[in-house]
C-alpha cells in the first residue's frame, strides 16, 4: 500500500517530504549520504539573476532549539543553476522546485521565466519573505497589495505552477495568503524564518555580520503550525508546510494543521539523513495511527475527514 | 565518504584546565584522509543544543578503529561534551574538510608546525605523520598562561618544541611569532586564532604556508553556504571557498582570512 | 559596590529583575520560596474589571524550548486585586507593576484609574497584546493608531507612570512603539507572546482548548531580542525586556539590546527560585564582564558606551 | 513546605510494560502531609522538554527519607526519566498539592480504593496508610490489558484486590465499575482517567467519594492558573478551583470533572 503519494499543482510526488530551499544546496552534498531520488521533491538554494555572495560571516548562531541564519542568498546566478545545478540534478527521478529570489520585480521575472524552462524543474517556489537581504524583498512579503502584482507577473511568465513563500513576519498572515491566492499563486509555501537576533556576552554585539538573521528549527514550529492552520481554511490553495520538522511525527502534525506536503530545513543540518528516515518512518506511524494514506490526515484539526480532493493521488 | 555514526566513548580525561581529550571508536578512521581534518558531533541526543560541534580530529589510530579528539571547554556543547564518559556514545559526523598537505614537504626539508590554544590538536596528528615520512619537524605552541598547556611532552618526543604563554607563566613568554624569527624551514603548517593566522601570512608570505581556518557552521558538509570565506583573487566579487568542505585548510593566500 | 540599582520612570529598583505578568500570580505561592523583597519589582496578574474565569482547559501546553499558554486573563477583578491582593503585598518593600487588561477602552481606562490608586502600585503596564482574548484586544495591539489612543485616554487617568506592553505579532514593531510613545507611554514592555498552536498526535485537535495559544521561553528569546534591538534606537522611553529570559547571561543579553529592566516569565516554572538566583548571580558576571554597574550594558549592542542617563542611579 | 531539591535516584524497576517504579532518596519526604501529594520533575538539566512533570507520590518513608513513584513512559519527560540510573539526580519540586483524607473513615469502615491504570500509584500509599489506621481496605484496580497490570501483589497484602481488564486478558474482563456493584465500603477514594471519574460521581453521588483530578500544569504551585477547574455550584461563573494547589483530590461534587 502507498501511503505516501501525493499530488499537488505541476508536483506528483512519492511522498510528501522535500528538503527546504537553503538547507539542501543543490543537493550535490546530500547525495554522498542517500540516493536523492528517494525524495518527494527538492526545494534548491534560491536563485538570483546574478551570482551572490551573500552576506559578510558569521553567517549563523546558535539559540534554543534554533538557530539564526543570515547567509543573504547566496548562489551561483541562474546561469550556472541552469547549466551546472539543474543538468546534475537531473539523474535523479526527482521534482525540483525552485525557490526564486530578486531585488526587484524584473528579477524575480527574469529568473522565472529562465528557470521554469529546465526540464526537470516542476514548480516555482516565490521567495517573498527572505529576512536577511537589505533591498526589495520586505515589501514584497509584508504588502498584501505587493505580493499580489509580483505574483501576478511571476504566474505570466512561469511554464509550471507557482508556489508562494510566505513571511511570518507579519500582522495578518490570511492578508497575505489570500492576497498571493488572488495574484494567482498555484499554491504557498510557509514559514519562512522569524526575524531574530542574538548578541555576544563578551562583545555585546551581534554574533551575525548582519546583526539580524532568520529564526528556523523546533522553535518556531508552533507559529508555523497556528499560521498554516488559518491559512488553509481561508485558502483553497494547497500549503508546503515547513518550520522545525524533525521527525514523522512533526510531519503528521502539519498534515493535521492544513499542509498537503512538508520540508525539512535545518534538520538536515543535525542529521543529513533526517528526510530519508522520516519517508521509511512515516508509513509505519501512519498505519499505527490508523490512516491508510497520508492525505486522510490534512486539516483533521479544522475539517472532520481531513482530506480534499485535489491533492489525493 | 563521509559517515554519521554513534561512537562509544573509550577515554575522557581533563589534560589541562578545561580542555579534554576525549577518544572514541569509530568505523570513520577508516575514512580519514589527511591530518587536519575534523568531525561534527552533536553533543545531547535532545534539542539542546541543536547544532553540531565542529572539532578536529588530534590523532587516529586505523587499525584499532579509534581515534581522538582534545577541545575546550567553552560553551552549551563542549560543557555537556565533557560530562560524557566512557560507554556512552556520540553521534559524529565525519571526516569532514580538506586537511594539512603533508606532500608539501619532503623527508630532507624541515617543517614548522604552529599552534595556538585550541588549534594545537590537529598538528599532533600532522606531526606524527610528518616525522613517519622522515621530515624534520619543529613545534612552536602558544598558550595564553600555564594552566592552558598541554601535549607538550607528547610533541617533544616527534621533535623541537618551543612553547609560549602570553603572560609568561610558562615557556617563553610573548606570541608564537617571537620565537619564529630564529628557526629555519621551509614549510609552515599552522592552526589557531585568526589574529596569528594573520600575521603568519603577513610575515611569510615567502614560505609554503598552509592555515587552518574557523568559521561558524550550519551543515559542516557544504551544503549550507554559512561558512564560506572569499577568495584573495577575486575580480568577479563573488567567487568563495567553503571552510568545512573546501577547507579547513588553504594554502596562504588562497582566501582572505 | 551596588551594580545593580535602576531607576526607570515611577521605579527606583534594587535591581532589574522582576517576576512577568500571568507568571507569578499575585505573589503569594511564590512568598512560600523567597521573601518577595528581594525582587527589583513584581508584574502582578492582568486585572479586568470584572473578575473573569478565563478559557477551558488545557491551558499549556509544552513546544521546544518553549510552552503556549491560554490561560484567558483568568483574575479575580479590580475589586479583590484592591481589597486584598494589592493590600496582601504590601508587607513587601517591593514596587509593584500592576497590568492592565481589557476588552474595550473603558475597561483599561477604568482598571487604570482605580488600580493606580494603590500605594504600593508604582507603574502600570498596558496589556494590548494578550493573545488569548477573543474580543477587543487585537486591534489594540496590533493598529498604532488605536494603541495611541488608548494609551493617551489611560495616561489621562492614572497616577503612576505607564508602560505598554508590545505584542510582536505584528508587521512593524517600531512603528507599534512610536505610536504608543507619542500617546504618552513612560516606558515600553515587550514582548508579549507569539501566537502559535500545538496538535495532539492521536485526535489531530488542537491541544489547547482555545486552539491556538501565547508562545513563551527561551524560543521566543531571538525574536524579543531583536525587536528591543530595534525599538530601542527608535524612541526614547526605556525598554523592560521579557521573553525566555533564565539565566543573568540572558539579562546581560537584553541590556546590550536595549532594555532597562527584564521580566522573568516562563522560568519560574520551571524554577521558582529563579529571579533570586538571578539577583545573585548578576553582580558576580557583571564583575566578571568588566561592568561597575548593570547600566553600562545597556545599549551596547548600538551604542558604545551603552548607557543612558536616566536610568542611571 | 514544598521544596527544590536534587535527589538521587535509588533504584529504577520496570514493572509492567512501560510502567517504571522509581525511588528517590529526599529530605522533602519529611514535608508529605498527606497520601495523594504529587511532586512535580525536571526531567532533564537542559531545555528538552522544558516543563516538570507532575507525578504521584505512590509511597513513602519518612525514616529512611526516599519516596517512590510509579509512572507510564509517554512522551518526551517521562521517556527521559526511564533512561536514568541509581545515583544520577532528579530535580524534584514538592510535595504539592492536597491528597486523600484518611481522617474521612474510621477504623470500623471499609474503604473502597478505585484505580484506573495510572491512577492506581496514590492509592498505594493511601492504602498503606488505611491499613495501619485499622480500616478495612477493598482495593479494584483497572487496567487496559495483561501488560498493564502492576501492583496487584502489594495491594493484595494491605486487602481484598479486584483486577480489571478492558479486554478481558487478566482478571475480570470489564471496567472497574463492573465489579463494584457487589461491594459494600462507607467510602471511595479514586484516581484514574476522567471517564472513571465521571462514571463513580454519577453512581455513587449517595457515598462519601473523593475523586483524585489531573490537569496540564505549567507552575505546579498555583500561581499560573493552568490548572483551574470550575466549582459545581458557581452562582457568579467564576469561581474554580486549581487542581495543582487546591487538589489533585476533590470531594465529588465539589469542582466540576
Ligand atoms: C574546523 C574546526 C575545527 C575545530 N577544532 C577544534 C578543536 O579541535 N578543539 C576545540 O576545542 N575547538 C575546536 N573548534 C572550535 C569549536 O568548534 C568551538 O569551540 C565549539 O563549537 C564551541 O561550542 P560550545 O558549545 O562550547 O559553545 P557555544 O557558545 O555554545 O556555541 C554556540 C555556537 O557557536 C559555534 N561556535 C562557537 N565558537 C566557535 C568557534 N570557535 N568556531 C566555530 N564555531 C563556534 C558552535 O559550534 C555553536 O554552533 C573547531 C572549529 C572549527 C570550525
Ligand atoms: C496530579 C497529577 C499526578 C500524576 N501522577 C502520575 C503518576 O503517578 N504516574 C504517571 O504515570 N502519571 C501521572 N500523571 C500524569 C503525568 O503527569 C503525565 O503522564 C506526564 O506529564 C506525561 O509527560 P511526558 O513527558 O511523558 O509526555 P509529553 O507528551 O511529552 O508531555 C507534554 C506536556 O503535557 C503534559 N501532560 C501530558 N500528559 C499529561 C497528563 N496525563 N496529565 C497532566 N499533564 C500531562 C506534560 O506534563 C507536559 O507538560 C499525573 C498527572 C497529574 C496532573
Ligand atoms: C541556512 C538557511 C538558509 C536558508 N535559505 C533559504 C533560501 O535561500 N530561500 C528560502 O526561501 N528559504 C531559505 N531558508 C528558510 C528555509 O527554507 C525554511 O523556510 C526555514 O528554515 C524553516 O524551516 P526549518 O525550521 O525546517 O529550517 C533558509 C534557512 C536556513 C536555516
Ligand atoms: C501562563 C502565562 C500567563 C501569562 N499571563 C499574562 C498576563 O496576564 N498579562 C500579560 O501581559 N502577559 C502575560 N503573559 C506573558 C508574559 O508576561 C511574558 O510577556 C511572556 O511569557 C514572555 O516571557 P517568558 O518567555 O519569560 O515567559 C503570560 C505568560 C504565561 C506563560
Ligand atoms: S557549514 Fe554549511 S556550508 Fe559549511
Ligand atoms: S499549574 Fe499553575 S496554577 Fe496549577
Amino acid at each position: 500500500m502507498n501511503r505516501l503519494h501525493v499530488e499537488l499543482p505541476g508536483l506528483k510526488l512519492k511522498n510528501p517530504i522535500m528538503p527546504a530551499s537553503g538547507c539542501f544546496g543543490f543537493g550535490r552534498e546530500y547525495s554522498q549520504f542517500y540516493d536523492l531520488s528517494k525524495l518527494g521533491a527538492i526545494m534548491i538554494k534560491a536563485t538570483t539573476v546574478e551570482p551572490r555572495f551573500g552576506n559578510p560571516t558569521p553567517r549563523v548562531a546558535e539559540t534554543d532549539a534554533g538557530m539564526l541564519n543570515a547567509i543573504g542568498l547566496q548562489n551561483p546566478g541562474l546561469k550556472k543553476v541552469i547549466s551546472e545545478e539543474l543538468p546534475w540534478l537531473s539523474q535523479y527521478d526527482v521534482p525540483i522546485i525552485a525557490n526564486v529570489a530578486g531585488s526587484l520585480e524584473e528579477d524575480y521575472v527574469s529568473v522565472a521565466r529562465e528557470i521554469s524552462k529546465a526540464g526537470n524543474v516542476h514548480a516555482l517556489e516565490l521567495n517573498i519573505s527572505c529576512p536577511n537581504v537589505k533591498t526589495g524583498g520586505i515589501a514584497f512579503g509584508t504588502i498584501p497589495e505587493v505580493a499580489k502584482q509580483l505574483t501576478r507577473k511571476v504566474k505570466e511568465v512561469s511554464r509550471v505552477p507557482v508556489y508562494v513563500k510566505l513571511s511570518p513576519n507579519v500582522t495578518n498572515i490570511v492578508e497575505m495568503a489570500k492576497a498571493v491566492e488572488d495574484g494567482g499563486a498555484d499554491g504557498l509555501t510557509m514559514i519562512n524564518t522569524l526575524v531574530g537576533m542574538r548578541l555576544d556576552l563578551k562583545t555585546g554585539k551581534p554574533i551575525l555580520a548582519n546583526i539580524t538573521g532568520g529564526l528556523s528549527g523546533p522553535a518556531i514550529k508552533p507559529v508555523a503550525i497556528r499560521m498554516i492552520y488559518e491559512v488553509s481554511q481561508a485558502v483553497s490553495i494547497p500549503i508546503i508546510g515547513m518550520g522545525g520538522v524533525q521527525s514523522a511525527e512533526d510531519v503528521i502534525e502539519y498534515f493535521y494543521a492544513g499542509a498537503s506536503a512538508v520540508a525539512v530545513g535545518t534538520a538536515n543540518f543535525v542529521d543529513p539523513l533526517v528526510c530519508p528516515t522520516i519517508i521509511e518512518e512515516l508509513p509505519v506511524l501512519l498505519k499505527k495511527l490508523g490512516f491508510e494514506h497520508i492525505s486522510e490526515c490534512r486539516g483533521r484539526s479544522w475539517n472532520q475527514h481531513g482530506q480534499l480532493a485535489y491533492h489525493r493521488a | 565518504m563521509i559517515q554519521k555514526e554513534f561512537c562509544p566513548i573509550i577515554s575522557q580525561t581533563e589534560i589541562a584546565e578545561d580542555i579534554f581529550e576525549l577518544t572514541v571508536k569509530a568505523c570513520l578512521v577508516s575514512q580519514i584522509k589527511q591530518p587536519g581534518q575534523f568531525v561534527h558531533i552533536k553533543a545531547a541526543n535532545a534539542l539542546d543544543p541543536l547544532l553540531r560541534r565542529p572539532i578536529s580530529i588530534s590523532s587516529f589510530d586505523q587499525e584499532n578503529e579509534q581515534f581522538t579528539m582534545i577541545y575546550r571547554k567553552e560553551g552549551r556543547g563542549t560543557s555537556l561534551l565533557a560530562k560524557m564518559e566512557p560507554g556512552m556514545e556520540l553521534d559524529i559526523l565525519g571526516p569532514l574538510g580538506n586537511g594539512f598537505p603533508i606532500e608539501e614537504v619532503s623527508s630532507e626539508e624541515t617543517a614548522l608546525l604552529v599552534g595556538g590554544g585550541i588549534g594545537v590538536p590537529p598538528l599532533f596528528e600532522l606531526s606524527k605523520q610528518l616525522v613517519a615520512k622522515g621530515v624534520n619537524v619543529i613545534h612552536v605552541l602558544g598558550f595564553q598562561t600555564e594552566s592552558a598547556v598541554f601535549y607538550e611532552q607528547e610533541f617533544l618526543k616527534n621533535g623541537e618544541t618551543y612553547v609560549t604563554t602570553v603572560d609568561g607563566t610558562y615557556g617563553i613568554q610573548g606570541f608564537v611569532t617571537d620565537v619564529m624569527g630564529n628557526l629555519r624551514f621551509e614549510c609552515i603548517y599552522a592552526c589557531g586564532p585568526t589574529s596569528m593566522l594573520k600575521a603568519l601570512e603577513q610575515h611569510y608570505s615567502d614560505k609554503k604556508l598552509f592555515l587552518s581556518l574557523e568559521e561558524r557552521m550550519g551543515c559542516g558538509i557544504g551544503a549550507c553556504f554559512a561558512c564560506v570565506c572569499r577568495l584573495a583573487d577575486d575580480p568577479s566579487g563573488v567567487s568563495y571557498k567553503k571552510v568545512c568542505s573546501d577547507g579547513p585548510v588553504f594554502r596562504a593566500g588562497e582566501v582572505l582570512i
